[in-house]
């Protein structure tokens, strides 16, 4: 039962830690890379707590959307590498150009 | 019984390769010395794990499943390893001298 | 019995800080190689994660798409970075920009990340410690679904529908790669002998893993994504050894290939609309079979889409057009 | 089997056409054009299909392989989705038009599948009644448009579209995350049984705040709209068109949607937080358009204070539901085709000039008398003078204000009217102008002229036909019991 919960706050951690990167580091890279540690930790907690069974067969369902999830997160970090090229190629430096603010 | 204590004494002494793999990894000082502890370890550990757990295995489909792991390791490893000596070789690391 | 609960305690805490550790890691180290090198870590520790949470279907998945071609993307990505930015490390933060302000605006954030943890964590341990969510409701209707594997079940029958829609997704990624198309060239490489040798060893035995993944799909861990996944990445090892498409592949067999698996879907989906009157419902006489050549098919479409989306740029016949 | 005409499963084919569609363009793309225009033509078809059944027969359910919540996922139609389909559709009909003479010949190929992929994700999501269903649809969605944002390939393009990509997933995992809450919380992915299990808890909280940041990030309500300005600006004409008459609009239905089926339970003070948020967005908003000194910006930063008035529905709703909410809806409507026709419109300008700076609109209006007159009547409805929808809209949205004696939305709302007439004739005003053309103009093809023409019509007409739409709007009554008072 405890691993359940354990799992399931890590899962927040990786989140936040996440979401933390995201806002600070100005690398596109590690933005994409923010972004799928995020994701991660959300599929974390969605499989953790299918565990919450009282039979031991956990959930089946949050497999399967974890399964779509990763699916989705590869294709949208393909799309995104590609943009960072090209950003990268026409900027000479692969983060946001500074004088527009956020 | 005795299957199970032989079995336990080969994961232990797996285990034992491992920790020293990854000593050596952590500690030698360049890039070739610490691929020839990662080597110990992917080899040797991992067949020592791989004997000790096919001794426990429900059949011999999954005996021969997991050989199969090992062996897969074992190339992959080797070739792996070569690649990055090679890649260290050409960017001009050069061999760690007392 | 205690002892040896009180050691799979001790070894979920290690695994979850672990993978805090290497999030850190990925996210934060200063060299960037590090990074994803941390990342690529990250998604194998993930990948012992699911196994501890009985999710093999997951672990499977992870492994091949979150940790290794993922990974591949990035490592691949990272090497095309290298030449445009100079120093090689694009990132490393000016020291001087390093102001008082800058401090400031990252307490700020991270304040707010802490409360948002605390509000998560409130609301994730207030959920009842049992709950069986849908599980019965699988488990019942598990033999009319033609599978007996409950997560092939919910992928490929009960929420197929998602599934179309996934895979459409995974194409449309390719179509806007292909569209956006990197001017950079892909990397060029003498691959070696050693290279050459391991990939000739290794693409038969990845193929024939990748017929198993798909063929025990059906009763046990395994199913089209993980069985493309590795396909996917028998491709890229091809592609690191110097392969390349025969030319004359390169245009429609090569799209037609890429959307096979759409269309199977698409065609199967109006066929049971035909003959059972709703969309994509299999009669469960012949859904097992249904179910196979959907994911044989989409498969072969992941697996090659997954190879074009590491290659990045667009066969030339696109490019010339 | 003895299927009638009216009992065609029209909504799998709102679905499967664009996604055949799509496909076949990517096939054979040297034939993109026809079979994308064929496509757009079956999907109207459709969703005038969908709408005779709806409006005949009420609400449409289907269970998606035959499983049924909440095991399996649902589609729902009922008046306001129905509308987002018909609205959709017609855009996607004017935008496809405009298109054909718009990119050259090798962006037609890439713009072709992604384009129908777009449609058939907006299509899925308004058909949707599946919360994890919606997370794939809304992905789709996100990429897609992301990548059509790319087609110009200039360097602000690429810029613009990495922060938009960059929101739209953030967006995307916040939403995911609410709905694993949710999940988790009621066991359920359907919204009618979520509906009936939902509980006011902590967690039903979290779920709140985190689905609904996620979708107020996507729709670029106010101060979470940095990604939306430069992002449809940079775009191709029919490409921000699309995103700021449709994508924009998807976030928000399924914000509204789970608002009201789901959320409302809790008792809540955000509505007031939206409304205000709202208002500030709308002066804003305007003020920033105003600014301006590109059409596109200009045009991009309106849909900026738009997206504040559908937001100005929540704390009036508490009272005056569904006079509120229909005003919302109307709202939708009007601008999709008032902003996708200005977008359009913009682009001819900028065709016909090769550049799309205010300053320099020397004497447009004799040369495109039918691109400017969509402009104008774009404006009509975006200014909120009648005959328009945008009247309708603006005018209910007053009602129920004046009616609660919410004197400060009051104000916001002639306060926009205002701003808008000021930053729309600051366009045309310049267009009437008198100058010499310093330059050889470029050639702008008549389907692209009435392509916006007709969307702006459309945008016009819907000022006439008020009762009949919100008649549609009831059918379901997804708003709960209660009349509008026009």
């Amino acid at each position: 039962m405890n691993t359940v919960f354990l799992y399931a706050l890590v899962g927040i951690g990786l989140f936040c830690l996440g979401l933390f990167a995201l806002i600070v580091q100005a690398h596109l890279l590690r933005k994409i890379l923010a972004i799928n540690i995020m994701g991660s930790g959300v599929f974390l907690i969605l499989v953790a707590l299918a565990r919450r069974t009282e039979g031991g067969i956990p959930d089946p369902v949050p497999h399967a959307m974890v399964i779509t999830g990763i699916v989705v997160a590869v294709s949208a970090t393909a799309l995104a590498l590609v943009m960072i090229l090209k950003v990268t190629e026409s900027s000479g430096q692969p983060e946001f150009p500074d004088e527009e603010s956020k | 019984m005795l299957t199970e204590y032989v079995s336990a004494v080969l994961l232990v002494a797996g285990a034992i390769f491992y920790l020293a793999g990854t000593i050596g990894l952590l500690r030698f000082p360049d890039v070739y010395t610490r691929l020839h502890a990662l080597t110990k370890a992917d080899n040797l550990g991992l067949g020592l794990i791989v004997i000790g757990l096919s001794l426990q295995a429900s059949s011999f489909a999954a005996a021969g499943k997991l050989f199969l792991i090992w062996l897969l390791v074992l190339l992959a490893g080797a070739s792996v390893s070569h690649l990055v000596a090679r890649a260290a070789l050409h960017k001009g690391v050069h061999l760690w001298k007392r | 019995m205690e002892a040896l609960a009180l050691l799979q305690d001790v070894f979920d805490i290690l695994l979850g800080f672990g993978l805090l550790w290497l999030a850190w890691l990925a996210l934060f180290s200063l060299d960037l190689f590090r990074s994803i090198v941390s990342f690529i870590s990250f998604g194998l520790l993930m990948a012992i994660i699911w196994v501890r949470l009985d999710a093999p279907d997951v672990a499977l998945a992870e492994a091949a798409i979150g940790a290794g071609l993922t990974g591949a993307l990035f490592l691949a990505a990272f090497a095309k970075l290298q030449p445009a930015s100079v120093n090689g490390k694009g990132s490393s933060i000016n020291p001087q920009k390093q102001s008082s302000r800058k401090q400031l605006l990252r307490w700020l954030p991270a304040l707010i990340m802490l409360w948002i943890a605390s509000g998560l964590t409130i609301a994730i341990l207030a959920l009842p410690p049992h709950a069986t969510g849908l599980t019965s409701e699988v488990t019942s209707n598990l033999t009319a679904s033609g599978v007996s594997n409950p997560v092939t079940a919910v992928l490929l029958n009960f929420r197929g529908y998602d599934t179309l829609l996934e895979i459409v997704v995974l194409l449309l990624a390719l179509l806007a790669v292909w569209s956006i198309g990197s001017s950079v060239p892909s990397i060029e490489s003498e691959p070696g002998p050693v290279l050459d040798t391991l990939s000739r060893l290794l693409v038969p035995i990845l193929i024939m893993v990748s017929a198993y993944l798909l063929w025990v799909g059906a009763h046990a861990p395994g199913g089209a994504f993980q069985a493309g996944a590795v396909l996917g990445a028998a491709g890229v090892l091809l592609v690191l050894s110097g392969w390349k498409l025969y030319p004359g592949l390169e245009g429609f067999p090569l799209r037609l290939v890429l959307t096979a698996g759409s269309i199977t879907f698409v065609v199967i989906a109006i066929l049971t609309m035909l003959v059972s009157g709703t969309f994509m419902q299999f009669p469960p006489a012949q859904a097992s079979i249904l179910i196979l050549i959907l994911e044989m098919v989409a498969t072969l479409s992941i697996g090659v889409t997954l190879a074009a989306l590491f290659i990045g740029s667009p066969p030339t016949d696109i490019k010339k057009l | 089997m003895g299927i009638t005409f009216i009992d065609f499963p029209w909504a799998i084919a709102l679905i499967l056409l664009p996604l055949t569609g799509g496909l076949s363009c990517f096939l054979w793309p040297s034939v993109s054009k026809i079979l994308g225009l064929v496509t757009v033509i079956g999907v109207m078809l459709s969703a005038t299909g969908l709408g005779w059944l709806v409006i005949d027969k009420g609400v449409y359910h289907y269970l998606v392989g035959g499983w049924g919540a909440p095991l399996g996922i649902e589609l729902y139609v009922d008046g306001l989705s129905l509308l987002m389909l018909m609205v959709t559709a017609l855009v996607a009909l004017g935008v496809s038009i405009y298109s054909i003479h718009y990119f050259e010949l090798s962006y037609q190929r890439r713009f072709w599948p992604l384009w129908l992929f777009l449609l058939t994700a907006l299509n899925a999501l308004f058909l949707s009644a599946d919360i994890f269903n919606l997370y794939v649809t809304l992905e789709l969605m996100g990429l897609a448009a992301v990548a059509l944002a790319t087609l110009t390939g200039s360097h602000d393009a690429f810029t613009a579209a990495m922060r938009y990509l960059l929101a739209t997933l953030l967006g995307s995992l916040a939403f995911l995350f609410g709905v694993v809450l949710l999940y988790h919380s009621f066991g359920s992915l359907d919204i009618a049984v979520l509906s009936e299990r939902f509980e006011s808890n902590i967690t039903a909280w979290a779920a709140f705040g985190l689905i609904s940041a996620g979708l107020v990030l996507k729709t670029a309500l106010f101060p979470m709209h940095f990604w939306l300005p430069p992002a449809h600006a940079n775009a191709p004409a029919p490409v921000s068109a699309v995103l700021s008459a449709l994508v924009v609009k998807a976030s928000f239905y399924i914000l509204l949607r789970l608002w009201l089926e789901i959320f409302s339970q809790l008792d809540t003070d955000v509505d007031i937080l939206f409304g205000f948020l709202g208002s500030i967005a709308i002066i804003w908003g305007s003020l920033q358009a105003l600014r301006q000194t590109r059409i596109k910006l200009l045009v991009a930063y309106s849909t900026v204070a738009q997206v504040g008035y559908l937001f100005l529905a929540f704390p009036l709703a508490e009272k005056v539901g569904v006079t509120a909410w229909s005003a919302a809806v109307y709202l939708i409507l009007s601008h999709a085709l008032a902003k996708s026709a200005m977008f359009l419109a913009a682009g001819n300008l900028l065709r016909f000039g090769g550049h799309d700076r205010i300053a320099d609109l020397d004497r447009v209006a004799q040369r495109l008398p039918i691109t400017v007159a969509a402009f104008a009547l774009a404006g009509v409805s975006i200014m909120g003078l009648p005959p328009s929808g945008g009247f309708i809209s603006k005018w209910l949205l007053l009602q129920s204000a004046l009616v609660q004696s919410q004197w400060g939305l009051v104000g916001v709302m002639l306060i926009g009217g205002v701003l808008a007439a000021a930053y729309i004739f600051k366009v045309l005003g310049r267009a009437f102008t008198q100058a010499p053309l310093p330059h050889e103009p470029g050639v702008v093809p008549a389907t692209m002229e009435w392509a916006a023409l007709l969307l702006a019509g459309g945008a016009i007409l819907l000022g006439f036909f008020a009762s009949e739409i919100l008649a549609i709007i009831e059918i379901g009554s997804p708003f709960g019991a209660g009349e509008v008072k026009l």
